[in-house]
């Protein structure tokens, strides 16, 4: 018997443990109790992934875990490196104090008899994110692809308002067009490569590029793929599903699914560009120039609908698809800083944008569930914890510096001076960008701290639970902590992409 | 133009500290005006959408572009049934080759899904848990889903049940239904042996208590087959599936624990987990079917 | 160019299906529409039975012209869809 | 061309796939927008299924006791086609739901309308 190595277990260990507690979840009636359940398991996957991190961050190593008694071709691989698994702890941290924080919201806007359905969803969306940053094989990315799809749309919907349903619907039919896609690139991909798990696949490409075989399937292949994941994950011509969905949902749905479900597809990307197709042939068939651009275009167009925008709910997704343009802008600079720039925003992006939204849930509660900014004048003087937070994130989005918006975006106009001939246009854009950022972010930030005085109303202070408070404190801190001690974690994603390649 | 002066008069007044409260109920009219513009300066789906010649067009030809890149991919494509294409590879050669050794299953396909690559299978029957679990969310009744006319169609559906309207159907369905089942049955039973397994066998078990629950209303059902039945079946089969496939990849990742016997290929007990899986795979499917209708009629279990 | 009888006949049989295909994306009738779906399923199975794949074959019958057909059926008449059920 | 004509599984799926897409974009209906989505989703499993065949060879399944790869077909495209047949009929079996809860709300199947619909009742 050989020595077995645990915790190269890890990742199997964070996805059936998520699967598992999503199965039992049925078995319990009581909402509070799957909530146990939910919180236990994202500890215990938490606590794991921050083994597993340390682990491979000292060895500085990646490895491939076998899914049963066969090797590559033949069966299931898991793959873990630094970056899987500092994705994976981040994911967790911000999944527990979303639904920690959030709780409340689910009580009051979930029916009780469903509560435990909303949470083997919230289980199963989180082992299918597990399972996309982990995966090593492109049909079970597809097959969990599919588990996160339908998971999320039961999450929009579980509010159950005829609002929630059109949100519902839009979301499931662009989502399924994306699915269908990421489908029919995987199968031209099986049939002229012959493989379905990363490496192999790699390989043949690698040799089908290099003999000139099948070069117009493999380029529509890649941007099928591509396509797709963009559509999943709202890159800007893509993103109409976005603002019905996220404003008729939870707001404890909309933070999972504008922080970090949005997120899970990108971090496939990322893998699909350095473990299938690699770097150089994405850039000779200029896929990563073209998501270049629709990043930029991205950047500015989310902004503008975001001004436009009255609705406090719809501005945060439509800032949603300005920041996924940002990260699409830094994986289309094809430079190594670029992709470490990008990763950052991923994981500045979903620690900021949850907490935006339940602030924002939070200050709408206050102000009797009207969503305009209007209405929503002196909600932080009513409610003060959310008020802050709320601050906190629009400057962190904005990029003022101390906060972790900052960060990414120093390092995606750094990266700009590594990609020759993009870097004009990265820095004007960027620009323009946090300009405009600025400008939807900052009056709903004065308008939540003016005071307003109506007649006949005495404004109420709002009455805030122990756990939103703490959650809300944690996230203001970790957002603090990651803007300024920032370079660990730049670390550990440079060496995660090093060891990608 | 104009949005953008007074957007900049504001910018400017709230640097100064002048505005924010006396002005906002007015900037926010202001900023709602553009909105209800909008539908006009930009090519707005909607818009589009409301042009419906347009729409039309847009969408036949970006099918047709569609359709034309995707034939130009297939007339490139390895030439169809030639045993020299890429797809035929090591990878095919061992699941035929060993398959038998290896997976103890005659039929190489159920090897192949439940064993080899059973990841996959383990995510796609939880898609299965995870859309009934939503149809149960969408359609069980609650108080936010009540509507007094689907009431009072349902109760006009159950006395149609209670009534002798449908006498063809139910002895039609008293005699097809026990065959429908039993045959459901043997696919499942047979799953690692011929064409078949958990999956049609369940669908097929499935169909057989539609057919019974059609012919004889729910009640008759409920004898049996309530939501208790159906929760403890659906999460005692996951549970079994996925105590097997964890013990299976743990096992066969670390290289320990004890093999379990595959028997002698050809006879139903034999290859290992794949007979309780093809079980485990048909009950949840049968369930999940039925359980589909029964939301899809009565919004209840 | 001599074909095999097996090789014209499956072609036959996708002719049918492109034709099923459009034909239910041209209907306006519902009920019409999921008829065409289910014979669309049942082509899909003959031709998977041709394409020495017994197991889809049983699925496809079994799933998308049984049950999806079902729920098809289900919902048009939830949607009062359905002529001789319940006026709409 | 007469490569398309060989590859003729090949070409009709994707025709389908097309014929799909056409109908999720273009559709009204909800119903008949989940009917093209099925259709899109089969053009793909035929696609994928038309992969696996090989001329002369017979199905994955132990015939005559023969234990050689060059007797049978590709077993893995039907393995992954039984994966996606589940996955579709869940999703199928998921948005029918919808459309029920959706025409309980707003007592139509037309997308437009419903849009419409739910625009002026938020504005209320």
């Amino acid at each position: 018997m050989e020595h077995v190595n645990l915790v190269h277990n890890i990742p199997f260990f964070s996805i059936f443990i998520a699967m598992f507690s999503g199965i039992i979840t049925p078995l319990v009636k009581n909402g509070k109790i799957a909530h146990k359940i939910h919180m236990i398991m994202v500890l215990i996957v938490m606590i794991m992934s921050a083994i597993l991190l340390m682990n491979v961050v000292k060895n500085g190593e990646s490895f491939t875990f076998m899914m049963g008694h066969f090797p590559a071709p033949w069966g299931n691989e898991l793959r873990a490196g630094p970056l899987e698994a500092l994705m994976a702890l981040t994911f967790s941290v911000v999944m527990f104090l979303t639904v920690t924080g959030g709780i409340e919201f689910i009580y009051h806007d979930v029916v009780p008899e469903k509560q435990s359905f909303y949470f083997i969803m919230m289980n199963a969306i989180f082992g299918g994110m597990l399972s996309l940053i982990y995966t090593n094989d492109i049909f079970t990315a597809y097959v969990f692809i599919e588990i996160i799809t339908i998971a999320s749309c039961a999450l929009i919907m579980a509010k159950g308002t005829a609002q929630a349903m059109v949100g519902t619907t839009h979301y499931l039919v662009i989502s399924l067009l994306g699915s269908g896609l990421v489908l029919l690139g995987i199968c031209i991909l099986y049939s002229i490569t012959g493989h379905l798990l990363f490496p192999q696949i790699k390989e043949s490409v690698m040799q089908l590029f290099q003999s000139g075989e099948y070069s117009f399937p493999l380029l529509v292949v890649t941007g099928f793929m591509f396509i797709g994941i963009a559509i999943k994950s709202a890159l800007f011509p893509f993103h109409s599903m976005l603002p019905g969905a996220y404003q008729s949902a939870v707001p404890t749905s909309s933070g999972i699914l504008s922080g970090l479900v949005l997120k899970s597809y990108i971090i496939l990307g990322i893998k699909l560009i350095y473990s299938v197709f690699s770097v150089d042939v994405m850039l000779n068939l200029k896929i990563l120039d073209i998501l270049f651009v629709f990043g930029l275009a991205g950047m500015v167009m989310g902004s503008v609908y975001a001004m436009r925008e009255t609705r406090m709910k719809r501005m945060l997704a439509y800032s949603s698809v300005a920041q996924i343009g940002y990260i699409y802008m830094g994986i289309g600079m094809a430079s190594r800083i670029g992709m470490v720039a990008a990763c950052f925003h991923i994981l500045a992006h979903a620690v900021t944008k949850s907490m935006l939204f339940l602030c924002c849930g939070s200050m709408v509660e206050t102000c009797g569930n009207k969503e305009q900014i209007y209405y929503l004048r002196g909600a932080g003087l009513r409610n003060p914890l959310a008020g802050i937070g709320f601050t906190v994130g629009a400057l962190s989005m904005v990029g003022v510096p101390l906060f972790v918006g900052f960060i990414s975006k120093l390092y995606f106009a750094t990266a700009s001076i590594y990609a020759p001939g993009k870097m004009a246009a990265v820095l004007i854009v960027l620009g323009i960008s946090m300009i405009l950022n600025a400008l939807y972010f900052l009056p709903s930030v004065i308008a939540i701290w003016t005071p307003v005085k109506k007649e006949g109303e005495e404004a109420k202070k709002a009455v805030i639970s122990p756990a939103f408070g703490v959650c809300i404190v944690l996230f203001i801190l970790i957002n603090i902590g990651m803007g300024i001690f920032y370079r660990p974690f730049i670390s550990i994603i440079e060496m995660g992409i090093s060891l990608l390649q | 133009m104009n949005e953008k002066k007074t957007f900049w008069q504001h910018l400017q007044a709230w640097v100064n500290g002048e505005e924010a409260i006396l002005h906002a109920d007015e900037y926010i009219k202001k900023r709602e005006q553009p909105h209800q513009k909008r539908w006009i300066k930009k090519p707005n789906m909607q818009r589009i959408k409301e042009n419906k010649g347009l729409y039309w067009f847009l969408c036949v030809l970006v099918s047709l572009v569609f359709i034309t890149i995707m034939l130009l991919v297939v007339s490139h494509l390895p030439t169809f049934g030639q045993p020299i294409n890429p797809t035929n590879n090591e990878v095919m050669e061992r699941y035929l080759e060993k398959g038998i050794e290896e997976t103890g299953a005659i039929n190489f396909v159920a090897g192949m899904i439940l064993d080899y690559r059973a990841f996959d299978t383990f995510g796609e029957s939880n898609v299965l848990f995870l859309a009934v679990i939503s149809v149960l969310i969408l359609l069980k009744r609650d108080k936010k889903n009540i509507n007094a006319r689907e009431d009072r169609e349902t109760e006009e559906d159950e006395r149609f049940d209670r009534s002798d309207h449908k006498s063809i159907l139910k002895i039609g369905a008293k005699y097809l239904s026990p065959v429908v089942i039993l045959y459901g049955i043997y696919v499942v039973l047979n799953g690692h042996l011929s064409p078949g397994g958990g999956f049609s066998g369940g669908s097929i078990i499935g169909a057989g208590l539609i057919l019974y629950a059609a012919a004889n209303g729910h009640e008759a059902m409920r004898r049996f087959f309530t939501f208790k039945t159906f929760t403890l079946i659906s999460v005692g089969c996951l549970l079994t599936y996925c105590g097997c496939k964890s013990y299976s990849f743990f096992t066969g990742a670390n290289h320990v624990g004890y093999e379990i016997p595959k028997g002698i290929p050809g006879n139903i007990l034999s290859s290992g987990f794949i007979l309780p899986l093809n079980i485990c795979v048909g009950l949840i499917v049968a369930c999940t079917m039925y359980g589909f209708y029964a939301l899809f009629t009565k919004g209840d279990m | 160019m001599n074909m095999e009888l097996s090789t014209i006949i499956q072609m036959v049989l996708v002719v049918f299906l492109i034709a099923s295909a459009i034909g239910v994306s041209v209907t306006r009738n519902l009920f019409l529409a999921v008829i065409v779906f289910m014979g669309y399923s049942s082509i899909m199975a003959i031709i998977w039975v041709f394409l020495e794949s017994p197991d889809l074959a049983i699925t496809e019958a079994a799933v998308g012209a049984g049950v999806d057909s079902v729920l098809f059926f289900l919902t048009l008449k939830k949607v009062h869809a359905l002529k001789g059920t319940r006026e709409g | 061309m007469s490569h398309l004509l060989i590859n003729y599984y090949e070409a009709a799926s994707v025709i389908l796939f097309g014929i799909g897409f056409m109908n999720l974009l273009l559709q009204n209906n909800l119903i008949k927008k989940f009917i093209g989505l099925n259709i899109m989703d089969t053009a793909v499993y035929l696609f994928l299924a038309a992969k696996g065949y090989i001329f002369g060879r017979v199905a994955p399944i132990l015939t005559n006791g023969v234990i050689d790869a060059d007797y049978y077909i590709n077993p893995v495209p039907a393995g992954l086609v039984l994966t996606g047949i589940v996955v579709s009929v869940s999703v199928t079996a998921f948005s029918l739901a919808l459309v029920q809860r959706l025409y309980k709300h707003y007592g139509t199947l037309n997308m437009d309308e419903i849009m419409k619909l739910s625009r002026e009742r938020e504005g209320e």
